[in-house]
């Protein structure tokens, strides 16, 4: 008897507390910055061209296999505009697949390929969500205005030359 | 998934570094399992022994009842198929000593028949169930040799190399 | 599916009839896909007949297919409540086979995020055993603090379960600047938060009635059938891998291992709750200690290791954990298998079953907290 | 309040301000299907790691019941099953069993990766490539495991199709 009146005791406790739910359409849970939702692709703005190349690594060291790419030559670099020789001409991914382990983004060489926040993306059809290099960029460029996202030798770099300074 | 061969390419073997329990063991072991002929080695930080595998049965009991061993807890058991054999491996803890031992049968995987040892440890119920699931390894004794994991009229053994994964098509 | 048969027992006053029950492999009782078949004689069981294998997704198998980096995206998924202790099995497996030492940091690193995902595994334990027993609000308790210890993972490792975090030679990336102030914070709540489930639960007559002196099992039992973790301290046993073998650095810790006096289901349930407090002790030791550094080995992407054979034990939630990894010196592993904590201590559920009464069943199947993904791998 | 009619190829955005005000008028469809997505009960059906982020979304941070959804330990009563999780080759035809059991009308929802098409287990030997194989789904969660926040957003879609089908099935008759 006793027992079972000090666990009432406790829920009658939590009567006057805040509700910790949050209201799911209007308010969400925030997200943390390292969240690792799906991947997308990043885009140079400096020389309008995405940063990826279509070297196919993230495509051989995925565990689910869910990406395709393709290489093609870079026009920008013809006309002496961009640095990058080969660029991607297509690529897909098929978020339906992909399990957000971040392996792609560990072994690019290029900081291409991202971790963004997205991950409300539910579909009606089972391939919807086979995401192509448009569909890609654009969430890429979405995530990119929202964090203020710079690749990461650009930021290693300028972390270098500031402390130069001090 | 085809292993690139590189050649000029010798491939290194683990390093082996037995602590003070590994070490009393190994002392111990030949005398424990002197009438089973055991062959001993080591892998890494444990001492191995390899026994027939008609012997499996008797060599457990002798080492869970041996006042110096004790072995009275069945860790692990698995199979591993190393194409021309399969390796039966067991692997022995002592609650009391703390001290930690790989038992080993090879056994040819057209017949592959290791007597059970359920009535060493219940514990190897479910272990033998599932390596003769995915093996196709008999363990001769045990009570009730039914399917655990797979399914009725599975057919293969998917545990061996041999077998063939199927392949994905997108739908 | 209730199937009567047709032999019937008559002992003296009343004609019974012995019945087939199945439960499972989808009941809202049972854990996950598990199945089981009941022969009842009135509201006694007599016989019981478990039956695993819903959830067989062949892991081990595809393992031997897969890099040692990707492997440990496999690992975090074979008993997907307690993550990151599996992904610490493996990937000390692969360390003690290449000798690869892992940082300082990294170790402190990965004892924190380890207890924190026990804390939060036997939160989700908690909250099921109250269902299981019939109590409905401890959940809600469970899951709010389970929530923030989710946040604090998604802060740290960027996934809220799923984690791929500890990494072969280390972790990842380091942990946030503000962790240790998040942390600390994090402990305070959830001290707080755990006596008052606590308070809540454990001693109400209720739930006492139906957990205590239930599914009792002798210690000599529990060992023969390879059962560990709480299941078998519960029985008195005080087998705990982090104090007879203690790896990684869990020798420099102060903690008591709680265990039980008749191994029933309340001592099962209640072990887990003192080693919440236990586990949140270690945390606060760790991270009073942890030394500044790097949190990596570097390694190449794709590892070799040499050729051999290593077998690493841990102790998750659940259990011992073992890990028996056989590599011929290619970049994916010759053999793995993994020794599932759940797996032997469900093998018990037979004796634990026989001669109780049909309500009863629930309970303990509950107080051995079982998962599936990983009884079945 | 504002009277906004439905006027051409335009639908109004809800039954609820196509009249004037305090009058509702609706087709006998859209009201029923209003009262049934708004009382989905889903089947408690977890079958592997998704299912814990299933119950995270039950549970107070996201509660689950504001939508009037409520967790139904019966495949008899329910209307949405959340197959949550890994389907095995064995689990598939207790699942169509459940699935044949479920009052019409109803709806699957295929949550991560796994029931979506195997995901990691793509090339498993034991494992269904997506639950889709064996029952219709109508939404597909991404995700592995899906926050519960994209369990929400899959849940207020199908609420939508719900809506659409209603709308629909009327033009046609």
């Amino acid at each position: 008897m006793l027992g079972n009146l000090k666990g009432l005791l406790v829920t009658f406790a939590t009567m006057i507390r805040k509700p910790v739910t949050y209201q799911y359409p209007k308010e969400h849970k925030p997200i943390e910055d390292r969240y690792m939702g799906f991947p997308v692709l990043m885009w140079d703005e400096k020389v309008e061209e995405p940063y990826c190349t279509g070297c196919m690594v993230c495509v051989r060291y995925c565990p689910t296999q869910c990406m395709t790419a393709v290489m093609k030559d870079n026009p920008l670099h013809a006309d002496g505009k961009s640095s990058r020789r080969k660029i991607v001409d297509t690529f897909e991914i098929n978020l339906g697949r992909c399990i957000v382990c971040g392996i792609c983004v560990d072994v690019c060489n290029f900081d291409a390929i991202e971790m963004s926040h997205e991950h409300e993306l539910s579909k009606y059809a089972r391939n919807d969500n086979r995401s192509d290099l448009g569909r890609l960029l654009e969430m890429g460029w979405a995530y990119q205005q929202e964090t203020g996202w710079r690749p990461a030798k650009e930021k290693a770099a300028e972390e270098a030359t500031a402390e130069a300074e001090n | 998934m085809v292993e690139r061969h590189r050649p000029g390419h010798t491939t290194p073997q683990a390093a082996v570094a037995l602590d003070e329990k590994g070490q009393a063991l190994e002392r111990l072991l030949p005398d424990v399992l002197a009438r089973f002929n055991p062959e001993l080695g080591a892998a890494v930080d444990l001492v191995t022994a390899t026994v027939n595998p008609s012997d499996v049965a008797e060599a457990c009991l002798t080492l869970r009842d041996s006042p110096e061993c004790r072995f009275d807890y069945l860790t692990c058991l698995c199979v591993v198929d190393y194409e021309e054999h399969l390796q039966v491996v067991y692997h022995l803890y002592s609650t009391t000593h703390k001290h930690m031992m790989v038992l080993k049968a090879n056994v040819s995987p057209e017949q592959a028949v290791v007597p059970t040892v359920t009535s060493v440890w219940v514990g190897a119920d479910w272990f033998e169930r599932e390596s003769h699931d995915l093996f196709g390894v008999t363990f001769d004794g045990h009570p009730n040799l039914a399917p655990l994991l797979l399914y009725e009229g599975f057919e293969g053994y998917p545990g061996r190399r041999n077998f063939e994964m199927p392949e994905y098509a997108e739908w | 599916m209730v199937d009567v048969s047709v032999e019937s027992q008559s002992e003296g006053q009343l004609d019974t009839v012995q019945m087939l029950v199945n439960m499972g492999p989808q009941h809202p009782s049972t854990h996950g896909v598990f199945r089981m078949v009941l022969m009842v004689d009135g509201e006694r069981i007599v016989d019981v007949e478990p039956h695993i294998g819903y959830l067989h997704r062949g892991s081990e198998k595809l393992c031997e297919g897969e890099i040692y980096a990707q492997i440990v995206t496999l690992f975090d998924r074979l008993d997907y409540i307690s993550n990151l202790n599996n992904e610490m099995a493996f990937c000390r497996a692969v360390e003690k086979l290449m000798s690869l030492e892992v940082p300082e940091r990294a170790e402190y690193v990965r004892v924190i995020l380890c207890e924190l995902n026990r804390v939060a595994s036997h939160l989700l334990f908690f909250g099921t055993f109250g269902i299981d027993a019939g109590a409905m609000t401890p959940i809600m308790y469970a899951f709010r603090d389970r929530e923030k210890i989710q946040s604090m993972f998604e802060a740290v490792t960027g996934a809220r379960m799923m984690h791929n975090y500890i990494r072969i030679g280390g972790v990842k990336n380091d942990v946030p600047d503000d962790f240790r102030q998040r942390m600390t914070a994090l402990i305070g709540e959830l001290r707080q938060g755990i006596d008052e489930a606590d308070r809540l639960l454990s001693f109400g007559e209720i739930f006492l009635a139906r957990s205590k002196g239930i599914g009792v099992i002798a210690p000599e039992r529990a060992i023969a059938y390879g059962a560990s973790g709480p299941t078998l301290r519960a029985s008195g046993v005080p087998m705990d891998v982090r104090k007879d073998a203690p790896y990684s650095i869990y020798d420099r810790f102060d903690f008591g291992i709680p265990i039980g006096e008749k191994g029933d289901s309340w001592d099962r349930f209640y072990v887990r709750v003192e080693e919440m407090r236990q586990s949140l002790s270690i945390i606060e030791q760790a991270l009073r200690d942890m030394p500044e550094g790097p949190t990596i080995t570097p390694t190449r992407l794709v590892l070799r290791p040499p050729q051999g054979e290593v077998y690493v034990r841990g102790e998750n939630p659940r259990g011992e954990i073992g890990v028996y990894l056989v590599s011929n010196g290619a970049d994916r592993p010759y053999r793995v298998k993994v020794r599932p904590p759940s797996f032997c201590n469900l093998m018990a559920i037979r004796e634990l079953l026989l001669n109780t009464y049909v309500a009863d069943a629930v309970v303990i199947l509950g107080s051995l907290d079982i998962v599936l993904g990983e009884v079945d791998r | 309040m504002e009277v906004t009619l439905g006027s051409g190829n335009q639908e109004p955005r809800s039954i609820l301000n196509r009249a004037a005000p305090g009058i509702v008028t609706a087709r006998s469809e859209e009201l029923i299907a209003l009262a049934r997505k708004s009382s989905l009960w889903p089947m408690t059906f977890g079958l592997a790691c998704c299912a814990i982020e299933m119950m995270s979304t039950y549970m107070a941070h996201h509660d689950l019941d504001r939508f009037g959804i409520v967790p139904w330990p019966s495949a008899r009563q329910s209307d949405v099953m959340i197959v949550a999780g890994t389907v095995v080759k064995k689990m598939a035809e207790p699942i169509k069993i459940l699935y044949e059991q479920m009052p019409e009308p109803k709806w699957v929802i295929a949550m991560g990766s796994c029931a979506t098409n195997g995901g990691p287990y793509y090339r498993s030997y034991s494992v269904v490539m997506g639950v889709d194989h064996i029952i219709p789904v109508d939404v597909y969660v991404p995700g592995c495991p899906p926050r519960p926040e994209a369990l929400l957003d899959g849940i207020l879609k199908l609420q939508d199709k719900i809506m659409q089908d209603a709308r629909e099935r009327g033009r046609k008759a």
